[in-house]
């Protein structure tokens, strides 16, 4: 129902029209996709407990990370695994990779490592190794507690993992410093608590898509998780800890650029609703 | 042949001509409207035959000679006696069956759907053994007491036989205003939820259009903001 | 006794005194006992919505969500009734958009039953009753399209609704309908306050007919919810009260109702 | 499982393609002999009770088997089996409906284009768009392409990929887009301190939004982590919102559902609903 033609300021600024909304909307995303301007970017607590966890393994444990994502939610999950193993490499820790579900996760991730390994001159059999995609969820889990060797098999590339130079004097669980779960998936968490981290005590932290981190805030609140990565967010910040911003910062840039222009618009409209309030005393013009 | 760059112009146009909608409906908004109708029409169809009826029906039918398979489209036949007067209770025979399939799913659903609801309030409300006076602060008072109050105000606020007034429902009626405000800050924090993820979603258009697009003709797009 | 996948003895009784209370209460009712209900603002809105579609010589939209056949869908196909025959009083046009192509055969025929009860069967139009795709956001734009070249006066937006509720919502209001909504679930009702003039939330939804229509069956089923809404908050307190003396493993209350464990 | 023993008892699959076509003229002549029947037989009393017997017997069947008891592992009983089977055939008995939801597409737009009204133009791009995706897409279905694809296509396969992947999901992708401008101007027409309710829900909104970006992080980044005021940082703020204030009050509306729903599906299956469906039944 059209209002009344706005005439004053205060008015103005309270009936934007909403193509002036949605065209500042579209261009403030598109002026920071071409040319971004930073904003600020803190990491939060469960993100510092994210990389606190993976310095603080020891260096003769290995760190697993179980890369249980695929395309589908790769926006998240690919930016938040890609820094993970960033944090592993700076903090010169021994990492694995392996994955329970979907198959195509430990492929995705693989290229992923030999990028960053690259980069910091990494071999692979020595700082870091994919055990590949293992099916069986539960048996795949109690099997890797009593021992790794029998039941990881080969590698991602078709060797006995017993071969490779990283997996010397690992045996059990015992020589796992952390699991590092990253998934769009529901119930891995719940799997790795039950049979790992609650029989074992071995450390977890975990990165998950923005949708489903709600849930898992308790495990954070009790220690069962000693971090998390929400979302793009979470893969923005840890970006930052270990200094690659790459896909996740900027599109959480972007993001916060459309908060603080939704924000302001509210803001506005509340003043010049204000303003009018003040100047009719107190009624609704 | 690669249907790559023809998928790539499609796609270009076609998210533009939605956009057009923002403007206002407008004939190109129109006429992408009946295609996406149209494609999702002839969709239905073939999602219907080869992932539901060729497998569940046809099938089992024809190949494995189960004949009793006649009688399912049989039953699905009477939906069309809509259109005839005379004898159109044959249709609402089979609309009766269909009720009936949603009561009693719902019977079914409702411990599944509403116990781990109703089991996911019974917090403690008390000092717990060995916690100090800023954990019980934050984890009792500022989440369990305040989880409960709002539950049981929000409740109240959905009494339709009860009147708002009285010596009673004076005390009722206070008690769903402020559920009322509760229900309020719910909203809100559900919309401000989603904020994020619905620009997301534009985000990942816009890329889509300045880099794959765009950066095809002006490779300098392909190049920015990663 | 932790699975969900079949009831248990606490479940049976609980769901038997459940129906019990309300097919009761409906029974009482019919023998003409008399029933209060308070007002509840969006559902008063309804005729005064129909009415401005009447004033201005303008159909009105109808959608009743995107889900099949079930319980949301059945209560958006009473109220729906409810509306179609108002406006049929009134000769007001009203147009229906489906998602379901199983909802759509019983929304056509109880559009005609409700156009017979207001005495009006010849201003039945079945292609008012539309099936527009089944594909969530096609039906979003269809339906979009149909408010705006009907130019309709007045939106009914009663069932469950999903992302696509704004879609819906805002273009309705752009083009200047009047805008009366209704969805169950939470999640989208945030949207639709945002932009309709009047929401029914909630619970509100499944009071709409009785409410409406004042049918002493459905107005003793709303009060025997009432009394079933008892139930349940009684039960969430010894619950509470249990969790609170008790340890979580010796909460009896918790394990009848399949959690824990 | 005993269920398909007792169908393969009392309806032998047929014994050869031949009798199967036999088989199945039999049963369609006996079904409209039924219904037939059932039209001749049945004054309006009887078809009510009729009615109102089926709905019954179909919400009594699924209820039935999620409140008797059940034993033995995995937990069944007497009805269990025939859950699955009855659900099939259901879907299948469901599935015929599109062929009304297609038909009242076409009704719309063939008559406009029969016609010639204004935009018929459109419902002509609805009757390509539709073909098309039908004989493409059935087309790509029976090509029974090998996994992983063949480097060269067949044409086909390519007028399907661009139907789909070029038009279809693109369309999807876009409107759902939409999304993001109307949550903004909605954001910034509704929030305004109009009135206390108004109010409570803008600051919700505020602190949620705020605590899911960099920005708001950053806001309040001045308090430090690990001290009490911590509480007030926007994003522990946000989730505090989202988790205790948020989550009773969706649980406060659910079991109002539960029970409103429970009330509306017993009125529904006890045919109660009187003065809602089918009421001035013939």
């Amino acid at each position: 129902m059209s209002a009344p033609q706005p005439t004053t300021l205060s008015d103005r600024i309270q009936q934007i029209p909403r193509h002036y909304v949605y065209l500042l909307l579209a261009g403030v995303v598109v002026w920071q996709l071409l040319f971004p301007i930073r904003l600020p970017i803190t990491p939060s607590v469960p993100t510092r407990g994210v990389y606190q966890a993976i310095a603080a393994v020891p260096d003769d444990k290995l760190i697993v990370i179980t890369t249980d994502w695929d395309a589908s939610t790769q926006a998240e999950t690919g930016p938040q695994t890609q820094s993970i193993i960033h944090a592993c490499f700076q903090n010169k820790k021994k990492f694995v990779i392996m994955n329970l579900q979907p198959p195509m996760g430990v492929k995705l991730a693989n290229d992923l490592a030999q990028e960053a390994a690259k980069e910091y001159g990494a071999a692979y059999g020595v700082d870091w190794a994919n055990w590949g995609y293992k099916y069986g969820y539960e048996n795949v889990l109690m099997a890797l507690a009593k021992n790794i060797p029998n039941a990881i098999g080969d590698d991602f590339y078709g060797t006995p993992v017993a071969e490779l130079p990283i997996m010397e004097g690992v045996t059990d669980i015992h020589q796992v410093g952390l699991v590092v779960i990253v998934t769009g998936l529901s119930a891995m968490t719940e799997m790795w608590i039950g049979l790992i981290q609650g029989p074992y005590k071995t450390p977890l932290a975990a990165a998950y898509t923005a949708v489903m981190a709600p849930i898992y805030y308790p495990y954070l609140d009790s220690d069962q998780l000693k971090g998390m990565l929400v979302g793009a967010k979470g893969a923005a910040e840890l970006e930052v800890m270990v200094d690659r911003p790459g896909k996740a910062v900027a599109i959480m840039n972007v993001q916060s650029w459309a908060h603080v222009l939704i924000v302001a618009l509210i803001l506005l409209g509340n003043l010049g609703y204000l303003f009018a309030r003040g100047r009719t005393g107190g009624r609704q013009p | 042949m690669s249907p790559d760059l023809f998928i790539l112009w499609a796609a270009a146009i076609a998210t533009l001509g939605i956009y057009t909608i923002l403007y206002r409906e407008n004939p190109i908004s129109r006429l992408f409207e009946h295609i996406f109708v149209g494609l999702s029409a002839g969709y239905l169809i073939v999602a219907t035959w080869a992932l539901n009826l060729e497998g569940k029906w046809w099938n089992p039918m024809i190949h494995d000679r189960k004949w009793y398979w006649i009688f399912a489209p049989i039953v699905g036949a009477l939906f069309y006696f809509i259109y005839s007067r005379r004898l159109s209770w044959l249709a609402r025979l089979v609309m009766g069956l269909f009720f009936g399939v949603g009561a009693g799913t719902f019977f079914r659903q409702f411990f599944p759907l509403f116990a781990p609801q109703i089991t996911a309030c019974f917090k403690p409300l008390d000092y717990q053994a060995g916690m100090g006076f800023q954990s019980f602060l934050f984890e009792i008072v500022l989440h369990h007491w305040i989880f409960a109050i709002i539950l049981f105000t929000v409740l109240s606020y959905f009494f339709f036989s009860l009147p708002h007034e009285g010596r009673f429902g004076r005390g009722l009626g206070r008690s769903a205003l402020l559920g009322r405000w509760f229900l309020m800050i719910a909203f809100g924090a559900m919309f401000g939820n989603t904020v994020m993820a619905r620009i997301s979603l534009f985000i990942g258009r816009m890329q889509f259009l300045l880099q794959d697009w765009l950066g095809s003709i002006i490779p300098w797009f392909a190049g920015r903001g990663l | 006794m932790g699975s969900l996948e079949h009831a248990n003895w606490f479940m049976r009784l609980l769901f038997l005194s459940l129906c019990t209370i309300i097919v009761a209460s409906v029974l009482l009712a019919q023998r003409g006992r008399e029933m209060f209900i308070r007002r509840i603002p969006g559902l008063t809105a309804i005729e005064e919505a129909v009415g401005r579609a009447t004033e201005m010589g303008r159909p009105i939209f109808f959608s009743p969500g995107l889900d099949s056949i079930n319980i949301v869908t059945l209560q958006a196909l009473a109220i729906l009734s409810y509306i179609v025959r108002l406006a049929a009083s009134r000769a007001t046009r009203i147009i229906v958009g489906l998602r379901s192509p199983t909802v759509f055969p019983i929304a056509e025929e109880s559009v005609r039953e409700a156009y017979d009860a207001a005495g009006r069967p010849e201003n039945f139009r079945p292609e008012d009753v539309r099936f527009i795709s089944d594909e969530q956001f096609a039906y979003a734009l269809g339906a979009v399209g149909i408010m705006a070249r009907e130019e309709t006066a007045t939106n009914f937006l009663f069932g469950a609704f999903y992302a696509e509720s704004l879609i819906l919502a805002e273009n309705g209001r752009a083009l200047g309908a009047l805008q009366v909504a209704g969805c169950p679930e939470p999640t989208q009702i945030p949207f639709l306050i945002a932009t309709c003039d009047y929401v029914v939330i909630g619970d509100e939804y499944y009071a709409a007919s009785a409410y409406l229509t004042r049918e002493p069956t459905l107005t003793g089923s709303l009060v025997g919810q009432d009394i079933c809404k008892a139930i349940v908050i009684a039960l969430i307190l010894l619950g509470v009260g249990l969790a609170t003396i008790l340890a979580p493993d010796r909460n009896f209350l918790l394990t009848w109702l399949g959690g824990g464990g | 499982m005993w269920f398909s023993r007792l169908l393969q008892r009392l309806f032998p699959p047929a014994p050869t393609p031949a009798a199967l076509y036999l088989y199945l003229a039999f049963a369609l002549a006996g079904s409209i002999v039924l219904i037939v029947a059932l039209h001749r037989l049945l004054g309006p009393r009887g078809r009510r009770w009729l009615i109102v017997f089926v709905t019954f017997i179909a919400g009594l069947f699924f209820g039935l088997e999620y409140f008797y008891p059940v034993h033995g592992d995995p937990e069944k009983n007497f009805l269990t089996d025939w859950i699955e089977p009855v659900s099939v055939m259901l879907t299948v008995v469901g599935a015929l409906t599109v062929g009304l939801g297609i038909y009242s597409l076409f009704q719309v737009h063939g008559r406009a284009l029969a016609q010639r009204r204004p935009g018929w133009h459109n419902s002509l791009a609805f009757f390509l768009a539709t073909f098309a995706m039908l004989v493409f897409g059935l087309w790509e279905h029976y090509l029974h392409l090998p996994q992983p694809p063949p480097d060269v296509l067949p044409w086909p396969k390519v007028v399907y990929e661009i139907l789909f992947n070029g038009l279809f999901a693109p369309l999807q992708a876009a409107t759902f887009s939409l999304l993001a401008f109307y949550i903004a101007s909605a954001a910034y027409r509704a929030f305004r301190v109009r009135t206390g309710e108004a109010t409570l829900m803008m600051a919700a909104a505020f602190i949620v939004m705020l605590g899911q970006v960099p920005f708001g992080a950053w806001l309040t980044s001045f308090i430090p982590a690990d001290s009490p005021a911590a509480f007030f940082r926007l994003e522990m703020l946000g989730e505090w919102v989202l988790r205790w204030l948020n989550t009773p009050a969706q649980r406060g509306i659910i079991f109002g559902i539960a029970v409103g729903a429970l009330a509306m599906s017993l009125r529904i299956w006890l045919s109660l609903e009187r003065g809602t469906f089918f009421s001035e039944q013939s």
